[in-house]
């Protein structure tokens, strides 16, 4: 039961499978997953019924997977009770919250869904930001003017790129772990230090700055910091971007808009042939300049925006993001009676469905 | 005459001292045996020169007989049944002790008071060695066609009690005889039944299993029994050779105890443990330690063997030494895998990346669920810095926050070693009920160091 | 014809600490055949058992002078003969892996 | 003394500095270095002059450093008796070759340079391929839709890509030491069996399929297969590229055109969703089907044919053909009278001189 | 009473054995020292109990005398100067013995002939030890201070034949005094002054920067020399702890001239050589093969090590191995650099790709322009698996096909390790006069192997 | 008073055995000390020379004895005291290296 708009997709067929044996009835919309290598006969194997007609596809699930949010005009044509599950930018999308509760369809948003370890296999975030991590280094690598890895040569000495990764959340490790991987020098910076031993095990070097007192909140998000320590931070952040020759983004404080951490006049300082990647351009940006889905040049250093990075590796990001579809329902699949069971004790669902019952119940957005 | 034969047992004394370093390395060891063996014919047969030896008829019958029976014994004995026959051995050497000490005690009979305690000593050692011995050995056979029910340890009340009577009435009947050895034939006869119980009685309650740890035990004594014996007849090599065995044998009974996993004392006296405080500590249990030697023991002797790296083979860099001591396993013989949990380290594939590093071949990743059905099949599974992707309570205990998360069920192979710095806990933040198991130990410090000492003791 | 027992005594303490120091890392394959070496070494006491068997003048000593070379003896020809044959099964087995090999 | 057209660069002011201090004078078009983020200013602190009229420039100088080889037209520009260095691609431009002899204008021909130990340094055809190879595997990895490395997450675990590398010579032996570093499993094939070795090294897999005797020639170059040793070859290797996610080829034959290597019936035979990277499409493409400088799509399955790899990172390109046409110079320079010699008796002059006082000497080329 | 002193000396002998074992490990050498002191002073104290001792004045005497001067010269010896301290205390150990010997002659004269060449032996070894230990002194003064001339190896024509009838000599008058002890004392006198002469001109021929092994070669002997003592005297104490430190004193100073790229013979007898086929090895030169233990010997030794990897460390990938020697290198205090040539490997960045896979630190790695004006002060210089880039002959043979390539210098470093698997010529395929050098050893086999092995010797 | 000669033999020959054995692998750091330990131990020929000194009845005897037993003690004083210089040495160099890393 699903439908899409990007190069992800929300099942394969080897998902569908565990669905359907736990007694599921599945329906997609035609070529699907054609663009990834899998035809509609691989899904019919499978035991999923393929189907052309979305409004159809819509009006009669109970259940419908997507990557990203749906259209408001789409949500119409949901049933009422039905449950939609996917990315909803529930932060910036109070509108389309609103018209999920007056259609009275459910939704969850996988955002929302609370980091424990429990929950880690339906942590679709974190599986993507993984992804984002190692397609932001590759990309980086592929428009940088240098190599990353040093080579001793007869040609003459090449130096080892360095790489500064800021932000060392899953996407910032991952960063790290592939640049390293390629053979550059890499730092990086984050706020909690409880990174610190983390990005050394991955062999990076974690570079400090003394900016007084940063946190976690309990779930694992960064504190967001005061001005006074914004300031700080920039400051002995400038010199460390100027010797880098790319910086890697990921900053990101749950709930509100990223951080900015890397200025215009920073940008200004780094060396013409640099490259900034800004992981967080989505949600606003950690590098001033820095434009969605553009390439910005400013005086030689280029600031890439791309958005959907995970999407850059479609594959596996489907697979990834299917598999946490399906443990969520999974977890939640009542044997008996063959359907999802909506219980919002439960820690899990009680962080994750944001409108249940045509009502927006989650704390944060009502 | 007797000095030339002394010459010849000190040239006897070198090269058993020579033939037994030898015998305890895989290079040498053929050559080793050989050496001693020609040590044996040279004591023995400079000692046909002795000057006492008067009659020559028992001794051609003893030794026709014996060699006879030693033949076809070591020909006709089965593969398989060779510790058996190392323990009928063995029991027959402590015998012998036993006889020459009773021996020398009739011919002489007004013993000094040193030569008395030697008498002593060697009939005692000689006796004990004898008859666990034989139990050793019927408790072996047992053990592997299983008809006897003397395999399983056997445990009476008041066990404990009994034993240390019989002792002390050992003690007693020994300070008797010594003290006058001329009137002292009947408490010397008491040694003997008693020397004979008692080594009954310190076999009977241990467990067949444990049984090859007992026999080298054993050999150990009836090492110690020929020196006693030497001191008897004032022999040189006896006393060096005796003692030289006694020695070695105690070194290898540890380190055989060492690849068991099981203290000397845990073999010795788990039975009356069994009896007393069972099942006690499944329910708290202990945390106990293990030095890289002591795992180097387990290892080397273990067939199958996964590895369940964690975020501390990441903090340790660990990846190198973890591949080079699985190339050395390998190469002894042994299967090597790696578990790899969904969730172990900090960032999705963080393990892959590090084993990646040290080019773990990919075909020795497993992942969870392909390692967990068989996991009772393992012999050591060697947790490197991960916690809670082995922490049990998600599958035992409801209550904690973690329940439900599936894990690597480590503690189902026969022995865990758990690699970390400290008993502190993992990301979660919660208590590791694996560590208290009793089939876990803990080998504590940085896991990179512990990998290299491991790495180093399997290169000597 | 006694040696002082001050001398044997010095012998005894030498010899243990020989012993102690000759055996120090032994891989599990060498376990039994050691052992079993080392209790062929044992039975180093038929030097004892041949000079009470051929020097008692009672005929109680003789038959345990008797007993114990025969026993004593057995212990010396199993022991080597059996060790021997642990290492000869060493040697094949090595063979067929070679043989495998190839 | 130099111009240029395309993203590499032959001098860097580092460069200049080592030419000048052994006598030379230097003059460059003006911009040189400015998208490398060399100012015309450096090369001027280098002793450079900088001038801004090519024609001037090409008409008073000795010795002409270039990267491509230049329009016919311009050669009419060169003084006569000076000499010419760079890539001529002397085998498919005869005209070229003709048109310098006529012109008077020395000529030497960087793909000639004898691959001997001594000849290493000036070895610009390695120190190119060997960027070559690992800027492919980059691409490989940004345009693929799988990643490279093995991930085992909550999310699933990644299967590692399967990167197939054909011709296993400098360029083949880094994209092989690249690929290997993302974590990709890496196997590779080569006609000359000693390469066997050198692939292990690296920790890629060797393929070897049965096609009887083959060879290289004295200075390592591969020896040309016969038509059926071709066609057992392409049997097996369809096998292979058929698990394949990313096929890598860099097969070349020294002075002929590149062997056809994977058919457009092995192509077919791939999965949907790989990638086809033809690193010999300049010298006429080892992938049928591959176009330069384009990416073509076969059912699903990419060809890229992009010319100029190491153009992708040219800031090293040009180092290290700075470095090797400084080497190459150096290594004739008369110190005394400060100007080069010209000794046709060397080995190397030997070997890559092709045009020399008005006649193509070169006996390839004749 | 001799008793009891007896038992003193056994447990005295133990407590000597101990504290030799204590003595050879770090962290426990300084106890080891304690108790070996310890046993000392059992065994000279018991001694005063000895019936044989009737007067005590010359022992007051000379024990106040020989404690006052020992005192004095252990608090106010230069720390640098300890080598020459403990040649010279070792001379005084060695003349001590001669004078036992001499004194027990002296007063029964009429010795059994065991004794005699007990006797002899004594003072031979003693006063070899004497002599060679005073000369070993005088040369290590001069070796520091540098005004005496005796450093330098001293060296005359007919030195050799010189030496063999010294020998012949002692032999004769030994047989004669051992013969006829109580006519003997001229050749006893005469066998006296020999072996004095005997260690004179057995040290001269050394060069001063030998010295060290030659002292330990004299603790050997004057070990031998109280043994022999105590043969003269019949004492078991002086037996056991003379031959006991004999022995260990041959080992150690074995694992000395390992350390130092030496064999023994070489030490003692490279004085005589150089007279002979000076410089002759300079223009051909031999392959001196290297096992991995005497490698190690090599680099725990030596504080600058520079590794030069080349196509063989990509072969055997034995990348991870040589970071795991190189952290321990520095941790043993050493500066460890790898040198990387432009062209080594078969790809450019070859080298590269291995090191960074093995984490080795980016500022480890040294530009062949940056290492090779230091070469000569780098103690050892590990090549693995290169052959081209380390060919001399690039430098020093105008007929080599690779003449005029810059290489990596190794040959100016002290010592050349080289790791190949053969004598095989490298990807160039020509001869490398490098493996011929004086300073090289090869270390033979699989880099890989080899660097393990080293790794393992490292850890005991 | 005199122990057989073969005893002594015996008791040599385990002694070298031994000494052989306690001695495997010595640190370059250790060479030095262990060689001035070693060459303590072998002032053990004091007890020899105070036998001399303390029995004999010639003159030359005892001054040969006196000699010995200023020279042994010399070599036993001096080299424990030395050794024990060297011990701690090593103890300092290490506290200092200790510092240095703080
Ligand atoms: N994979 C992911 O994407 C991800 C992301 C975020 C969080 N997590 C969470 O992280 C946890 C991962 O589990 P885990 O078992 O891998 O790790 P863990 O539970 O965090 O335990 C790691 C253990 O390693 C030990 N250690 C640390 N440094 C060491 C060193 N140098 N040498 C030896 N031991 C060392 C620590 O004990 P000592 O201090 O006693 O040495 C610690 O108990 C899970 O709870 C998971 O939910 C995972
Ligand atoms: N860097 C480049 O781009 C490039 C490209 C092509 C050619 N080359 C050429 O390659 C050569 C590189 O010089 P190099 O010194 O690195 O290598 P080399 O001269 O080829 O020598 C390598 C040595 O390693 C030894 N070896 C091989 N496998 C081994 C193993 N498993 N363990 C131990 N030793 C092993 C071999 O000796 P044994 O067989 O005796 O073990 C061999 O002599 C130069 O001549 C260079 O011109 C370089
Ligand atoms: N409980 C679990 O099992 C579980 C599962 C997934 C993630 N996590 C944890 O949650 C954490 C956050 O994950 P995420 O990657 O989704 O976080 P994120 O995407 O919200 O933030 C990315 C990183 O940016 C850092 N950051 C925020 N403000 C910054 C600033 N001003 N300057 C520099 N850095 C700044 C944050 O500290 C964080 O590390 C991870 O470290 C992970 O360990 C836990
Ligand atoms: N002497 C030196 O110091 C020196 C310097 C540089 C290079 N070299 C050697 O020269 C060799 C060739 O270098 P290159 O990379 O420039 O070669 P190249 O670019 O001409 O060819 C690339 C590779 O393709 C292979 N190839 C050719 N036809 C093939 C076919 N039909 N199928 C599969 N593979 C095929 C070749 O064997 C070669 O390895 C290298 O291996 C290198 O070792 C030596």
């Amino acid at each position: 039961e699903s439908d899409r708009k990007e190069t992800r997709i929300p099942l394969l067929p080897d998902s569908a499978v565990r669905l359907i044996e736990a007694g599921a009835r599945i329906r997609i919309e035609t070529g699907l997953g054609s663009d990834l290598g899998w035809s509609d006969e691989e899904y019919r194997e499978a035991g999923v019924e393929v189907v052309s007609d979305r409004t159809q596809l819509l009006s009669e699930a109970d259940i419908v997977f997507r990557v990203r949010k749906p259209d408001a005009a789409e949500i119409d044509r949901y049933r009422k009770g039905s449950l939609h599950i996917g990315f909803l930018d529930p932060f910036d999308e109070r509108a389309l919250l609103r018209k999920f509760s007056e259609a009275g369809v459910d939704a969850i948003a996988m955002e929302m869904i609370p980091r424990t370890t429990r929950a880690q296999k339906m942590d679709a975030l974190s599986s993507q930001a993984n992804l984002g991590g190692y397609v932001g280094v590759i990309l980086a690598a592929g428009m940088s003017k240098k190599i990353f890895p040093m080579m001793t040569t007869p040609s003459g000495t090449i130096a080892p790129a360095r790489v500064f990764v800021i932000g060392a959340g899953v996407a910032g490790l991952q960063a790290i772990a592939t640049a390293k991987r390629l053979g550059a020098i890499v730092e990086a910076y984050d706020t909690r230090p409880v990174v610190e031993e983390q990005v050394r095990s991955l062999g990076g070097r974690f570079v400090k700055f003394d900016i007084g007192e940063t946190g976690e909140t309990e779930q694992g998000y960064a504190r967001e910091l005061t001005e006074e320590q914004l300031a700080r931070q920039r400051e002995s952040m400038a010199k460390h971007c100027e010797k880098s020759d790319v910086v890697i983004t990921t900053a990101q404080v749950f709930g509100k808009k990223a951080p900015r951490i890397v200025t215009a006049e920073m940008v200004k300082r780094m060396k013409p042939g640099s490259l900034l990647v800004d992981l967080a351009v989505e949600s606003g940006g950690n590098v001033e300049g820095s434009r969605l889905d553009e390439v910005v040049d400013v005086n030689g250093v280029r600031i890439i925006g791309f958005s959907n990075l995970p999407g850059k590796a479609p594959l596996n990001a489907s697979q990834m993001y299917s598999n946490n579809l399906t443990g969520l329902i999974l977890e939640f699949w009542d044997k008996e009676e063959k359907r999802f069971q909506m219980n919002l004790e439960d820690e899990i669902l009680n962080g994750c469905v944001v409108v249940h019952e045509g009502e927006i119940r989650h704390e944060m957005f009502r | 005459m007797i000095e030339a034969i002394n010459w010849f047992y000190i040239l006897a004394a070198f090269l058993f001292a020579l033939g037994l370093k030898q015998l305890s390395s895989p290079a040498t060891a053929r050559r080793g045996n050989l050496l001693s063996a020609t040590a044996m014919l040279i004591a023995v047969g400079v000692t046909l020169f002795d000057q006492q030896i008067i009659d020559f008829r028992w001794i051609l019958g003893g030794v026709l007989l014996g060699a006879t029976i030693g033949l076809l014994a070591a020909r006709l004995v089965a593969m398989t049944a060779m510790p058996e026959m190392v323990a009928l051995l063995n029991g027959f050497g402590g015998v012998a002790s036993l006889l020459v000490g009773w021996g020398e005690y009739v011919n002489i009979m007004d013993l000094g008071s040193f030569v008395a305690v030697a008498t002593f000593l060697a009939v005692l050692i000689g006796g004990v060695t004898f008859s666990g011995s034989l139990i050793a050995w019927a408790k072996l056979r047992d053990f592997w066609i299983g008809n006897f029910g003397i395999g399983k340890p056997i445990l009476f009340r008041g066990q404990q009690v009994f034993n240390s009577m019989l002792l002390l009435a050992i003690l007693i009947s020994g300070v008797m005889f010594a003290l006058d050895p001329v009137q002292g034939y009947t408490p010397f006869l008491i040694v003997i039944a008693l020397a004979l119980l008692l080594g009954i009685m310190a076999v009977i309650p241990i467990g067949g299993a444990d049984m090859p740890v007992v026999i080298s035990l054993l050999n150990s004594y009836s090492g110690l029994a020929a020196c006693a014996a030497g001191f008897v007849i004032q022999n040189n090599i006896l006393i060096v050779a005796g003692s030289m065995v006694g020695a070695a044998g105690l070194i290898l009974t540890s380190i055989m105890c060492k690849a068991m996993n099981r203290s000397l004392s845990n073999v010795l006296f788990s039975g009356f443990g069994s009896v007393v405080t069972a099942g006690s500590d499944r329910v708290e249990g202990e945390v106990k330690p293990i030095s890289a030697s002591d795992s180097y023991l387990l290892l080397e002797a273990s067939s199958s063997v996964v590895f369940v790296p964690g975020y501390g083979l990441a903090v340790a860099q660990a990846q190198h030494a973890v591949r080079e001591l699985s190339d050395l396993l390998e190469n002894n013989g042994c299967e090597v895998r790696f578990a790899i949990h969904p969730v172990a380290g900090r960032m999705p594939g963080h393990m892959n990346v590090l084993l990646a590093e040290a080019d773990v071949p990919y075909d020795q990743l497993v992942e969870m669920d392909d390692i967990n059905p068989s996991m009772d099949s393992v012999d050591v599974c060697v947790v490197i810095g991960a916690n809670d992707v082995v922490n049990p309570a998600a599958k035992e205990d409801e209550a904690s926050p973690i329940y439900g998360m599936p894990i690597i069920e480590v503690e189902r192979a026969r022995t865990v070693i758990v690699m970390k710095r400290s008993m502190a806990t993992g990301f979660a933040g919660i208590e590791n009920p694996l560590f208290y198991k009793s089939n876990t130990r803990m080998l504590f410090g940085d896991a990179k160091k512990s990998l290299q000492a491991l790495v180093a003791e399997f290169k000597q | 014809m006694t040696i002082d027992t001050v001398s044997l005594a010095l012998i005894f303490m030498l010899s243990i600490l020989l012993g102690f120091e000759l055996i120090s890392k032994v891989p599990s394959t060498l376990h039994t055949p050691l052992m079993s070496g080392a209790n062929a070494i044992s039975g180093i006491t038929l030097v004892g058992a041949l000079i009470l068997a051929g020097g008692s003048e009672s005929w109680l000593g003789s038959v345990l002078g008797f007993l114990a070379v025969t026993f004593a003896t057995i212990n010396v020809v199993g022991g080597y003969l059996v060790t021997n044959r642990m290492f000869s099964m060493f040697k094949e087995k090595k063979r067929e892996d070679h043989d495998r090999s190839h």
